[in-house]
């Protein structure tokens, strides 16, 4: 006998019952790591995104493999919002380690799905309660134990399903999707979810306002996870060698590039890959390797987090000043050290656009939506080679392991560029070169592979000082000349950048500048302050070093708000430093807690700002 | 790599009409009498006798006095002097993006044995085919004659005084390691040098020759173990060798019996004529035996100590195709857009 | 015979003659790097320092053990400017690879001494030539053949001992010094030097007005160089555990810890060493033995340069985080990337300060003098004990390898500052203890050492998340607080760390900002300044994080000009971001070509920034 | 560190006065059946029976799932967990700063072998004393299934396919450098890890303890070289090994020449009673040959594998007093002023 038949169930939840509420709200899932849990409630977002309802889902799981809690919430919201919230009304309270503090946390008015062996020790009659037998249906369902916890997941599914009107077929699809069509699993899984929902049906009586209700919505968007798309825009930008270590939340990166690089890049060689995929001993191989590849002229990345950027440190020094092509992707997790190996940040800018010792700044891709993720995919390439310079990507793991909606993603608009590269014929037709010589006046000399059958075009390269020649030199006039040719380097970078994206309202003195997988959060934040009389302009960096589009931004605004998920205010100390004649103006709105953004804190955040 | 056609009987040139002097390099920078430059004018006579196309070589490697020496050879051969104890994995990736190309790394035993033996390690492990050539002399030739992790229990330096920690054997670490090619030599003994060089050069693999190379500045006093005057008093070889390239027929000039021949993959073959001991480079456990009783006994044992050539090199472990990655053309490293469109679909 | 004999010495010089220019010019000594010049080049920077004579030298060396060109400036300053100079009147031309180009760049009026076997291809008429017969005297000296060219370089000391009036005795005894009293070297030595004198006697006539005259400005001063201060004041701060990995220009402080440890901290326990000093594998270990030895309570320390600090990255994040004291010496050279290892260099500032992914600042000791390094030494265990954190010493070649004059050091003027440690007896004293309590409200919380026999002491230390008891946690609240009581922690720093030394001078607008080894030329740049109606105040900053007595400096002053050697105005850019609304007031002059600073390029540039 | 008087006939506590439950960590939080945790409770159940001081004990790890079980054990000892592949360095820092300490350190085959095997290599030819357990899985556990350096030629895992490098054998690798405490166990045979965790306290160096530990969720299928059923079929011990502390008096209840006492430096010793096959332990050659003929054979071989009490530890090496000098007073830290002022007065 659940608590659900025991407490009479709230009033106030009854009145609420009169008006539905539909297609804005959020349900939080609260089960075990390890225990399966993901396809299920990735299985409920897509459910969701196929009935054309805009969804945005979170993953927060814990750094363990199986048994701490782990939570995922799904929010529902028919203007489009995606970004967390932080309130859930609908809790799916399957983890009995946590159930009592979920519980507590509901809002008055809320909804719980519980299994019927959990007892609440505090029962509330501000929310609604539905217990459900999900050990018994699990039983009848008889599938093999070693299945059973995997399926049990499928009650809450079936309950969901039932009481907020969530369609069946869109069910049956998502698994159909997710299991790639195998219909073994497919029908184990359906067939609880129907049993849940036939029990539902002779035993619950919806009491809440909750619904889902079929939209057009999404029509021709898709879903997935930034990390896939990033992976897919490097295998569009012709990545042949990559080296990696394994790392949080970086991992599956390199996971999709093993999933999909066979598919996509067969090759014309019977039976041989035309790419490498090569797990290193640790990220200090990685980055070498890197580089040693994108020296001998393959289009070569890695992918790792705060930790193996740290490791890689020495290289990248190298990598900028030998002038070497090779792209890092930072999928960046909380740090400072191992920090929250599980949770989101953007705290790694200042380091890695400073790294390495001596004076070095870095080109760093800012990707803020799954469509930055698949292009910066194939164009950090273009821009590693045109520039011949390590180019990191500094995405998260928000936008890295969530899985988001978003337009389809657009091909390549231009053909691959492979940089000032000569080869054995036309330096045939040149009467000199030198590998540091700044012929065409934008910091960018000419580079030759190795295997150039010209003897002309051999070239020893080092990281200590140089002339133009590439020969060694210690001559106090030589290493000033190639750092000013590097700082003028940096300086055409700022140029070659993607552009950021603003939205500009006018009249307004406030603009925002953010960055990365805030952008929905952002957005939400804009109209509630808008709302509230607060009318903001937007601008969304995608790129350091930062250019003009940005000066002319802060220009037309009195007031600018740096919103950012890190500690320190990492880009508003940057822009500051970008624009000194304004850098009081341009105000830090800095938070690192490990969740992604939610549009509160940016409201209130501006509204105090803006003393209203 | 190595060109097989008969040779033509013209001194000056060699089968690609190349002159000697077109495998130079800069002016050496080192010490007069540093072992280091001896061993480059080796890697010079190999890479003319052998006719090797300079394009095609890469050198490679990490920081010291030894890896310098890439510039003092081969001036038409790309090089990169990478990061200390770092060339194993610039090497991999180069080796990756084009396997067309040979490197030829040189290292120290600073730069191997302590920074870089993890990746020493890692690189025997994946079997990149390679030249690893470590320029030993027991100490930190560029930072001025500190110990490195080779040097002998019971040295003593100048400068830092009298080394307690044991040594760690190169060659042990390799063959443990899954190296198919193991080799010890000695910079003042050249002609092993070069016939060790050029059979690695023909090996397929990676291939490890730790030659002793005195640092005349730092330990080449006469109870060093890694001085001109110990080597030259105490080297050992395994057996004297020839190398013999695929297009001469190979006369023996021993009783049968008394040597063994080891062929490599593409032609040539390595002669082996018995000195003192029996000594079977192909057997694992002899060669580990022998490095084990040498360091116990203190004794300076040259030659090709272990060789193997059953393992795959990482490019066919990984399925390469034999064009290099760093050729493919656009229209092989960009699907079409309706590969996309399918994907997106998929995703809807 | 030599080109002196065939030349006719220039008019204008016997003119000069007339009024001689006495311990006011500098000489520069052109050998062969490995030739053992540095011997004689030390001894006649001493001898002028015995004579009472102020004295700066420069030793301009190559990344090479032997064979490569090196020069070694003397200058002699009777207002006691010790900065490099840009001309040098006085050349030992002793390497012919160099002769031709060292003998072009001399001053109209210059003198130069060099080998007889010497010629010069562009014979000039407006210097005095002086030539050597070297080896004749060397042959005649009949020294031991290996010892040769070591005993050549006497030649030329001998040679301006006669021409500058150099005291014989300063020299005899400059060598004692020098060879710790043995007696036989000094012998050798001081024959060739007295040959040479009495062959210049017989064959020479001095033509030139330079001269070295006695004077009464060094008393009571020391000559040491500032690795071996470094060492010093570690050894007085009681340093137990130092782990390192040899790099120039960092290797001569362990060294010297090596050479003074038996001298000055012999123990108790009969022969053991109470301290440990280990070479290791690399950086990464270095780093790695240093917080072990901190975190278990020893006062542990290593020294690198560029590429070591490079390869601490991710250990600094850790030390940052999880709170473990330890020192790092960086003595800077030529960065990025391997660079000019024997060059000096100001370039580590901003990449060392945010040293690690995520958000991390550090404590960083800027040593401008001798007694500075020495003060630091000894001073930086205090502050890394009792702010619980690495504590980064950036040091520069100037100021490590070369040989200063200096007023004598100071005895620490306190006791040891252990911190925050808690015994078994304290802890029995307290109901509760938490590793990351911020009990006294400065965010530095208590630490127990391991071997603490109370139970309650063990905790676990990790790079992870942790709330205050330093158990593992991923709440959002945890992280939050934690990282801001480590901000807390940064701004107690700031009034913990060394003050900047400050001269004011009433009236000016015009503010000079420098820190480390340029304070000499800053000095004399000031005064030319005065001499040109400019006058200047001027701050020399000592630590990382800035505080307070730079920012009333800067309220004091309408323009202000940060002198640093680095390409980037790395301090500019940290003061900017400490002073966001003096930002445009707060000037770079910023300039890295591996030299010392000469006063020349602060006066010009300061004169072209105020317009006169 | 070991406690040598007449253990009290108490059952509930322990020589110095302490219940099991002292030496409890926290809750684990690894996956139900992780071999790691079976090894957290033999070394709770050891540092109980050996009475360890729980406060003269350390506990280091790296970063893993096998580096988090320090905190799953002896929760009254300090402990330390480092970055991913760099330990030993923090132990050797610690261990210098206070040598009275013993650290306990929990690697992985990751930990290690890949990352770390640089600072594994460097600590063994230092000799820090310590136990150096690497609980050894094959599989990157904590990252949810990439091969490690350790996985077996043929391996295959859902998640990352087939694996085709040669393994890198831990065992070897400490004994080729200069290890003196060599062992290999697993987690599925409590008891001999029990007796070895033991010898290896109570061993003067670098012990290494190669414990095969099942990865359940990862690696634990029945053709997995590392998985349970794999083990409990395969396993072959070397002999029946048992650790006899010094206030017991040895009773041999096997026939004499059926077994090997080896005396450890301060009293306990250790008894390998003979099983199938004849071994010596203290025979270096042998050990190696027996590893290698192990890797070709495929055999799963455990027990005390080599054991050499010869070398001097990192702190003797250097001459190190027996205060640790962590513990010495500012007195002794600080030189007097006078030492000062005789400095400056020489450098005048
Ligand atoms: C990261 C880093 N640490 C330290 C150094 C300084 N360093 C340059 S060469 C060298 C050791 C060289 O020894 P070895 O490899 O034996 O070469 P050798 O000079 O003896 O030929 C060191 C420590 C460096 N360049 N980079
Ligand atoms: C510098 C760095 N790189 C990568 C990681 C991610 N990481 C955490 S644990 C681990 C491997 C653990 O494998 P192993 O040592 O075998 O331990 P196991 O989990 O199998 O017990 C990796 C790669 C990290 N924490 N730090
Ligand atoms: S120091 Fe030694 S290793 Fe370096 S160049 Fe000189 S002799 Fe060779
Ligand atoms: S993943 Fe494997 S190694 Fe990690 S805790 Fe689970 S079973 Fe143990
Ligand atoms: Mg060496
Ligand atoms: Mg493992």
């Amino acid at each position: 006998m659940s608590t659900a038949d025991v407490l009479e169930q709230p009033t106030q939840a009854a009145e609420q019952n009169r008006d539905n509420i539909v297609n804005d709200f959020s349900i939080v899932v609260a089960t075990v790591n390890g225990s399966g849990s993901q396809t299920a409630n990735g299985l409920l977002a897509r459910a969701a995104f196929k009935m054309g309802v805009p969804v945005g889902a979170k993953n927060l799981f814990p750094s363990n493999i199986a048994g701490l809690p782990t939570w995922y919430t799904i929010r529902l919201s028919k203007h489009g919002y995606t970004a967390r919230r932080e309130v859930s009304e609908v809790l799916v309270a399957f983890n009995p380690a946590t159930a009592q503090d979920d519980y507590a946390a509901l809002p008055a008015g809320g909804v719980v799905l519980y299994p019927d062996d959990i007892k609440f020790l505090e029962p509330r009659s501000d929310v609604i309660h539905y217990a459900l037998p999900s050990k018994d249906i699990v039983k009848k369902a008889n599938v093999d134990s070693k299945l059973r916890d995997l399926v049990a997941n499928m009650v809450y599914v079936g309950g969901l399903a039932y009481l907020l009107g969530i369609d069946v077929g869109a069910l049956e699809e998502g698994l159909s999707h997710h299991f790639k069509g195998k219909a073994k699993p497919v029908e184990m899984n359906m067939n609880i979810i129907r049993m849940t929902l036939d029990w539902a049906q002779e035993n619950l009586t919806k009491q809440d306002p909750y619904r889902i209700e079929p939209m057009k919505a999404t029509d021709g968007l898709i879903m997935i996870d930034g990390n896939t798309a990033g992976a897919l825009g490097a295998i569009f930008g012709g990545v042949t060698v990559t080296a990696w270590y394994p790392i949080t939340p970086s991992t599956s990166l390199v996971d999709a590039l093993n999933a999909y690089l066979p598919l996509l890049r067969p090759g014309e060689e019977e039976g041989a890959q035309p790419y490498a995929v090569v797990q290193a001993e640790d990220e200090l191989a990685a980055i070498g390797m890197v580089l040693g590849a994108g020296w001998a002229g393959a289009r070569s990345m890695t992918s790792t987090s705060g930790p193996g950027i740290s490791l890689m440190t020495e290289f990248a020094g190298m990598g900028y000043f030998a002038e070497i092509p090779g792209v890092i992707w930072d999928i960046q997790r909380v740090g400072p050290s191992t920090g929250l190996p599980t949770r989101t940040s953007q705290g790694d800018l200042i380091s890695t656009y400073f790294l390495g010792h001596g004076d070095s700044r870095h080109v760093i891709l800012l990707p803020g939506s799954m469509q930055d993720c698949f292009e910066f995919g194939w164009r950090a390439f273009d821009l590693a080679e045109r520039l011949q310079t390590p180019v990191f990507v500094l995405s998260d793991l928000d936008l890295g392991m969530n899985v988001w909606m978003t337009e389809p993603f657009d091909y390549p608009d231009q053909p691959m560029d492979r940089g000032k590269v000569l080869s054995a014929e036309e330096l045939a037709q040149m009467e000199s070169w030198g590998r540091y010589v700044d012929v065409d006046g934008d910091g960018i000399p000419y580079r030759t592979l190795p295997g150039n059958t010209n003897p002309m075009s051999a070239y020893f390269t080092r990281g200590t000082g140089h002339n133009p020649q590439a020969v060694y030199s210690e001559r106090p006039d030589d290493w000033e000349e190639n750092l000013n040719r590097l700082q003028k380097k940096h300086e055409t970078a700022r140029t070659l950048v993607p552009k950021p994206r603003v939205e500009r309202k006018e009249g307004t003195e406030v603009g925002i500048i953010a960055f990365g997988s805030t952008d929905s959060a952002i957005q939400e934040a804009r109209d509630q302050l808008r709302e509230q009389g607060v009318e903001t302009s937007y601008i969304q960096l995608r790129a350091l070093p930062l250019e003009e589009t940005l000066r002319g931004f802060v220009n037309a605004h009195k007031r600018l708000y740096v919103v950012e998920l890190n500690a320190e205010g990492q880009m508003c100390q940057l822009i500051r430093l970008f624009m000194p004649e304004r850098a009081t103006d341009i105000i830090p709105l800095a938070h690192l807690d490990g969740l992604p953004l939610a549009p509160s804190y940016v409201r209130r955040a501006i509204l105090e700002g803006e003393k209203k | 790599m190595v060109a097989t056609a008969r040779p033509e009987r013209n001194e000056k040139l060699n089968l690609i009409g190349l002159e000697k002097g077109d495998y130079k390099g800069r002016p050496s920078t080192l010490c007069q009498g540093c072992g280091h430059d001896s061993i480059s004018s080796q890697i010079i006579n190999v890479a003319f006798e052998m006719s090797l196309k300079p394009y095609e070589v890469i050198k490679m490697s990490g920081i010291g006095c030894s890896s310098k020496s890439p510039a003092y050879f081969l001036n038409r051969s790309h090089g990169f002097n990478a990061l200390h104890g770092r060339m194993p994995s610039v090497v991999t990736g180069a080796a990756l993006a084009n396997r067309g190309l040979m490197p030829i790394a040189v290292s120290g035993d600073g730069d191997t044995g302590s920074i870089g033996m993890g990746q020493y390690k890692h690189i025997v492990r994946r079997n990149v085919p390679m030249v690893y050539i470590i320029e030993n002399n027991g100490v930190y030739g560029l930072t001025k004659g500190q110990f490195s992790a080779t040097a002998d229990v019971g040295q003593k330096l100048k400068y830092a005084g009298t080394n307690e920690l044991p040594p760690i054997d190169l060659c042990l670490e390799a063959i443990i390691g899954g190296c198919g090619f193991v080799a010890r030599s000695f910079a003042g003994d050249a002609k092993q040098v070069r016939e060790l060089l050029k059979s690695a050069i023909s090996y397929e693999g990676t291939a490890v020759l730790d030659i002793i190379s005195p640092c005349v500045t730092f330990n080449n006093h006469e109870d060093s173990t890694k001085s001109y005057p110990y080597g030259k008093a105490h080297e050992e070889k395994l057996h004297d060798i020839t190398f013999v390239p695929a297009y001469e027929e190979i006369n023996v000039d021993y009783e049968p019996g008394t040597g063994i021949e080891v062929k490599l993959h593409d032609g040539p073959t390595i002669q082996l004529k018995k000195l003192d001991r029996d000594y079977d480079p192909t057997d694992k456990l002899q060669a580990m035996e022998m490095l084990v009783e040498a360091e116990r006994k203190q004794e300076f044992i040259t030659g090709l100590i272990y060789i193997n050539q059953e393992r795959a090199t990482l490019q066919d472990t990984l399925g390469m195709p034999q064009t290099p990655l760093a050729h493919l053309p656009a229209s092989q490293l960009r699907p079409p857009k309706e590969a996309l469109d399918k994907l997106m679909a998929d995703l809807a």
